[in-house]
């Protein structure tokens, strides 16, 4: 009982009601308006799961650890297009990682000016550029390049290790890896570079004026202080590398199976839906095609946000 | 571009020492004339009169302090400040002697009236014209003139010998009465006053110096 | 002692608070962000058409107090205020008449704001938002930019873009800004401290003029600064125990500047804190 | 070597190799461009090109006027959806923006920008073309501008974000009413970064596949009905570069060309703005 | 005139430049980026082991002059210099021995600039690139914080993070960073400016105390500060008709604010500039 | 926290003011003495030596001006400041009145030889011991102290004015030739001038009271 009381005049003691305010009516407005974000994201998931619905009661976990996928037997399991997303991203992201550091690097030099400034505004072409653009590029230009002086060389002088052996054809897992490497670099070169620039510039010179080389400044003050901002990048990449789909879907090959070398055709999540969709008929064929979209978009707004948490949360250190 | 507030104070502090300076010629003027009439009463109103000197110097040397801690002036602005507040000093210490001089009317009441000898006339007539001579080198913001102002002491100072000589001769001579010896002596403290008057208005002429040039000299 | 004649020098610099009319009587105010406490219970009165100055070291909560005259701290969620302030006969704190207490109450900030429009359009902004009368507005523009000591500068080039003008121009720009809409009072957030000494020395020049129609409360970080431009000042210090701001003296600048009261205030001041 | 000079080398080693690998990112960049515009140049240099609707293979003379007639449509309607509803949001976003609603608001639009173009595509197709039972420019148009939606949102928060506290401050101390100082002073004061992020938004949309391959589906007769399946750039090129047919291909690099192109001039002009955005901003 | 005594007060402060030995001898230093010149022509020598203030209205290229000194200009792409700047009997405008030359020229920055690490790792930075040995590393770091007058508020919390500490001890420790690798100058470019008047004051302090080891170079705002820490001072100003910065006068700082030469110098000095 | 080069500054400050005490203690005591032994020299000297008490004013002058323009000090160290200057301003005076008194041995050099009046001797070594009291007051912060020595006035006051009517009585005896008058003449103008010394010890103690409180007094 006493202790009740003293609870009550504690709150008594405590700030103050806030006084009446005049309605802030705009406030209200835009806030309102401010729902079509939030709201066609979720409407998205839930269409998605309501359309997957018959796939997902018909084969429940083992749509995602089964390896075929028969359209007559209406028999789907989506590993291999699991495997193939994952490993076109993993490979993709090893190639442009070391590569975009170190043009978010450069291009976050102070003094943008001349060539240096052309390089960056090319980069951020590159992210510019359609997809399909990449696609048709890649499928008469990248492709044959590719089999010709990476992947042939390759398979003969490394092909007895399991995953580089042949024999290497232009539609791989690897050529769409390449074409997804390209096509995420510029995502994470200009957040890496956000984030080195965001670096406040005394502690870049405050480096130099203690007579630290070019290079030690980057590599001990600068990296670090943007280390996790990167990492948030990296996985943002990741994110846009686990969604694409024509550019993909153009160089793949698009063979249904977990391929025993990176030479070979595979298939994605996106690469399925976008040559399958069209001609699924029926209830259950186009209901495990949308299951793939449901997985591949769980999959990526998880990595995008813990992504964004990262640069976010990078950021704000970094600026303070 | 003008310091609005600083120049303000400035001028009202200017505006201040000239009406201490005003006031001590007065204040001369008014303690020869109660020696001269023997008026007791004018020369107690003198003695009234410093109290607004010591007030005007309190006041002044206040609002220099103010000026300082707020406007934080450097330079010719704090030159100006303490120029003058040094004449202030100056002005108030020559009200003293003016009072001083006052003073002695008390004592002169009680004795025979002889006629006071014209070198007091003249020595008062100097020395205001010194004070008044300075006050307007300070206003006019000369230098030059005060320089010159500081160079009349000599005659000031010619007359003092005189009068001192005149003086102790006649006490020398043996024949005069007790009343006579303490007239003496009162009017030859009177000639010192006189001239100490003046002394002053060099030092006055040193400040001005100082405040419109930066130098340190001695016009002694 | 003796008073022999009218007190000499700037007599208004010595009245007491209280002799002049009080604008804002704060009483007892204290503020809340949430559930930190940033004010404590500050009680004075900031005199009519005086220039205060509110000083203190950084996080006093100088500029709470002063975001309080106006009523911007609505601004921010979760701020509230106790206690009163009382600006012509009306408590502001519960008032729900904001946009013409922020018409009377004008706020001139840290950096200068020039909006992105021509130096009239700048000054025309707020008069033609509140319907006035098209002659009467390009009055008004001549009239502000000439009491922001302005009008000699830019008389020529009222169409160029505001941006165009120097730092210290603009800060005027923004003061002239805030006359436009007649307002009894003028809020200065660290207007200066943008500012190079020079263009300083322009806006407290500007400030001492403009004190003999209007009331100025300005917050500065500048010990200097407030005593060279104001009438009055409070000192604010943030209570260590508590960690709230507290008004710890409020006196005319002369005698805060050569008399401190408090024993703190005077260590502040001669620059022995902390 | 003494250690002055080992960091000297090594740090110019460094340097060196970092602005090699730059340079080397930028070769997929030039060759893109170069093979766009070599292989593309061919079809773009007929006119009928931009004046004919596509035909079948073997019938010379085909063009791309229904699909770039289609994309302006679908593009169109998308952005009379998205822009509104984004730049309110942005100013939302920027204006209210340290609330718990709008940090939510922040992350759903960051995360709707990375979500896979493929799964719009999917939930318009549910939304519009089930019920409707065919495919529609209109179900193509809802993708689109989910797609724009998060694009503008952001740009348009970033634009209102850069223009200086105080000048909204200032506003509100003069008494202005909030949404005043909104919409008239902010916003015309943050319109050029506005306007660039639609315009970005605008070249995302019209260069996006995925999302119109089971809405808009294509259609090789110029159609201007937004009820029904309508033609455009991107799917062009998607389905005629996987033919075997020499003509197609040929068509489809053309179409390609067109893309590149407006991306570029969108992109480097859009820069152009903002740039003198910042510049503005920077001096408010 | 008689000098009875030895001179009163600080005699350090009356002498004349050249009476202490010339740390930096400054020759027709012109400065130019790209095509505009920001300095021209300027001749000086800094005293050894004094405080030497650079004072000037903003964009008078006082920043300009003082990035001079370590060469800190090679960051800025098309910067370059004329003339001669001789540090120790070598030209530093064309010695290729740049780190020397900033080893032995530190630099405080206007915001403090803690490197993203313990404080100790601070400290121990540039010794550590330098390869000294690790024994003498920790030694270095106890002797440079002591130096600093940090050394009583952290000693107990070496591992903690050095964006933990105010402002005023951040500058303070990037201070000690500089003293690390045993400098003979100091360059500040506006040290206390981001700071509170308490942690401005605690830093002028330190430089008074700094001086006795060091030659201290500072570049202020603040005309105050240059009067109140200085022994020498710079007075800069940008010339109206070639917009490039020049240098006005130099003095013992006593002097340049009692008896400035120049009537440049008075008018900026007083407050009547412009 | 301290401010290191102000208190330094002011450190040194107070020093010099010591200094110039310890001096004028010495000058008034060399100058009775000079008196007292009728030694022309060693009056000569006293003149000498007050050009350092001159000096030592200016450079204290100069000094407080420069900590004043480049510390910016205000309430407490302002005061500090000031009051040491009004201080310095009060003790080159003093020295003067020691000059003054000098001077009077190349007069009383030329006439009899005559014991000199033990109240002179009393009246120097009081004016002596006030200006050392009063600088013990300044050195230890002491307002109290200050206030006690400038109430110590009166006895100097008293013995002056019984040397001053003695003298006159003397003279009004009639029975002095003309050496005696200018040595009884003289001789009053060094008990004035040992007055006056009293007198500025007063001033000096309402500076300390200011320095100390930055209450403005009236100690006369």
């Amino acid at each position: 009982m006493r202790r009740s009381v003293a609870a009550s005049v504690d709150k008594v003691a405590g700030p103050p009601a806030a006084f009446p305010k005049p309605p802030d009516r705009y406030r209200t407005f835009t806030a309102l308006v401010s729902w079509a974000a939030p709201a066609s994201l979720i409407l998205i998931v839930a269409v998605l799961i309501l359309q997957a619905r018959p796939a997902i009661t018909r084969f429940g976990l083992n749509f995602l650890i089964g390896t075929e996928w028969n359209p007559v037997t209406l028999n789907f399991g989506a590993l291999p297009a699991i495997f193939g997303t994952v490993v076109t991203s993993a490979i993709a992201i090893a190639i442009a990682l070391p590569v975009g550091i170190a043009v978010a690097v450069v291009l976050a030099e102070p003094g943008a000016r001349g060539i240096r400034a052309a390089m960056g505004i090319g980069i951020e072409l590159l992210a510019a550029i359609p997809s399909v653009v990449y696609g048709i590029w890649a499928l008469y230009v990248l492709a044959p390049w590719a089999l010709l002086h990476l992947e042939i060389p390759i398979t003969e002088h490394l092909g007895f290790i399991g995953f580089l052996s042949g024999p290497p054809g232009q539609s791989s897992l690897f050529t769409a890896s390449l074409v997804l490497a390209i096509m995420i670099l510029p995502t994470l070169t200009a957040v890496s570079r956000d984030v080195i620039r965001a670096v406040p510039r005394g502690l870049r010179e405050s480096t130099v004026a203690l007579g630290a080389t070019w290079w030690e400044t980057v590599w001990h003050v600068i990296l670090p202080a943007a280390r996790a901002g990167i990492f948030g990048a990296t996985i943002l990449a990741v994110g846009r590398a686990l969604a694409e789909t024509i550019a993909v879907t153009m160089v793949i090959g698009n063979r249904f199976e977990i391929p025993h070398s990176i030479f070979s055709p595979a298939y994605t999540l996106a690469s399925v839906i976008a040559n399958e969709f069209n001609e699924a008929t029926g209830d259950i064929y186009p209901a495990a095609l949308v299951e793939l979209g449901l997985v591949l978009i769980l999959v990526t707004l998880t990595v995008n946000v813990v992504a964004l948490l990262l640069v976010r949360s990078a950021q704000a250190r970094v600026t303070i | 571009m003008p310091r609005l507030t600083f120049e303000k104070e400035l001028a009202s502090l200017r505006e201040s020492l000239v009406r201490m300076g005003t006031l001590v010629e007065s204040q001369i003027e008014a303690a020869l004339d109660a020696l001269r009439r023997r008026d007791g009463g004018a020369a107690e109103k003198v003695r009234t009169q410093d109290q607004y000197l010591n007030e005007l110097l309190k006041q002044i040397r206040e609002q220099v302090f103010m000026v300082i801690s707020t406007q934080q002036p450097v330079a010719r602005d704090l030159r100006h400040l303490m120029g003058i507040q040094y004449i202030a000093t100056e002005l108030e210490r020559m009200g003293d002697y003016a009072v001083r001089i006052a003073r002695m009317t008390g004592t002169l009441v009680g004795l025979p009236d002889r006629p006071l000898r014209a070198e007091f006339g003249i020595m008062g007539e100097l020395a205001i014209g010194q004070v008044h001579d300075i006050l307007e080198a300070l206003i006019e913001e000369n230098e030059l003139h005060a320089r010159e102002v500081a160079g009349r002491d000599n005659e000031i100072d010619r007359l003092y010998h005189r009068v001192f000589e005149e003086l102790v001769a006649e006490i020398g001579t043996g024949k005069i009465d007790s009343d006579d010896a303490l007239r003496s002596v009162t009017l030859l403290l009177v000639a010192h006053n006189l001239e100490r008057i003046a002394d002053r208005v060099t030092n006055v002429a040193e400040d001005i110096v100082f405040l419109e040039t930066g130098q340190v000299v001695e016009l002694g | 002692m003796i008073q022999p004649m009218a007190h000499i020098g700037r007599p208004e610099l010595r009245t007491m608070p209280g002799a002049a009319p009080a604008k804002f009587q704060v009483d007892s105010l204290s503020f809340f962000y949430g559930k930190t406490q940033a004010l404590k219970d500050i009680t004075f009165q900031i005199p009519e058409k005086r220039i205060t100055a509110i000083i203190g070291p950084s996080g006093c909560g100088k500029t709470t107090l002063l975001r309080v005259f106006n009523r911007m701290y609505d601004l921010v969620p979760d701020a509230r205020a106790k206690g009163s302030v009382v600006l012509d006969g009306e408590d502001i704190l519960t008032t729900t008449k904001l946009l013409l207490l922020r018409q009377k109450v004008g706020m001139v900030f840290q950096r200068p704001s020039p909006f992105p429009m021509s130096i009239r359009d700048n000054v025309a902004f707020a008069p033609r938002l509140l319907g006035w009368k098209s002659t009467k507005i390009s009055e008004i523009v001549q009239q502000s930019l000439e009491r922001a000591a302005l009008w000699d500068e830019v008389s020529d080039r009222l169409d160029a873009p505001a941006t165009s003008l120097s730092g210290g121009q603009q800060q005027r720009l923004v003061i002239a800004r805030c006359l436009a809409v007649s307002p009894d009072v003028i809020l200065m957030d660290e207007p200066c401290s943008a500012l190079d000494p020079v263009a300083t020395l322009k806006i407290e020049d500007l400030m001492v003029q403009l004190a003999h129609d209007y009331t100025i409360v300005i917050v500065t970080h500048n010990m200097q600064q407030a005593a060279r431009v104001s009438d009055f000042t409070a000192f604010m210090l943030m209570n260590t125990d508590h960690r709230y701001g507290e008004l710890i003296e409020f006196a005319p600048t002369a005698d805060l500047f050569n008399q401190p009261q408090d024993s703190r205030t005077e260590a502040y001041i001669t620059g022995r804190f902390g | 070597m003494t250690r002055n000079a080992w960091r000297r080398f090594s740090s110019g080693t460094a340097l060196t190799v970092m602005y090699a690998l730059t340079g080397l990112a930028l070769v997929p960049l030039g060759l893109v461009l170069w093979f766009a515009a070599s292989k593309g140049l061919p079809a773009v240099l007929h006119p009928e090109f931009f004046f004919n609707s596509e035909r079948p293979t073997g019938f010379p003379g085909g063009g791309v006027s229904n699909a770039i007639v289609g994309t302006g449509i679908m593009v169109g309607m998308a952005s009379l959806a998205a822009i509104p509803v984004g730049v309110l949001s942005g100013i939302y976003l920027a204006e209210y923006g340290v609330s718990r609603w709008a940090s939510w608001v922040r992350l759903a639009s960051d995360v709707l920008v990375g979500a896979p173009s493929i799964a719009l595509g999917l939930f318009a197709y549910a939304v519009i073309v089930v019920p409707q039972q065919h495919f529609s420019a209109l179900s193509a148009s809802l993708a689109l501008a989910i797609l724009m939606l998060p694009v503008v949102i952001r740009t348009t928060e970033s634009a209102v974000v850069l223009i200086p506290r105080g000048l909204r401050e200032s506003g509100l101390a003069l008494g202005l009413p909030r949404w005043r100082v909104s919409l008239q002073l902010i916003l015309p004061a943050a319109a050029p970064g506005v306007i660039t992020g639609t315009l970005l938004a605008v070249a995302r949309a019209a260069g996006e596949t995925a999302p119109v391959l089971f809405t808009g589906f294509g259609n090789p007769i110029f159609s201007l009905d937004p009820t029904q399946a309508m033609a455009s750039l991107p799917l062009v090129v998607f389905r005629d570069a996987l033919t075997p047919y020499k003509d197609l291909q040929q068509v489809a690099w053309g179409a390609a060309l067109v893309l590149v192109v407006m991306v570029l001039i969108i992109n480097l002009g859009s820069r152009w703005v903002l740039r003198r955005q910042i510049r503005l901003a920077g001096q408010l």
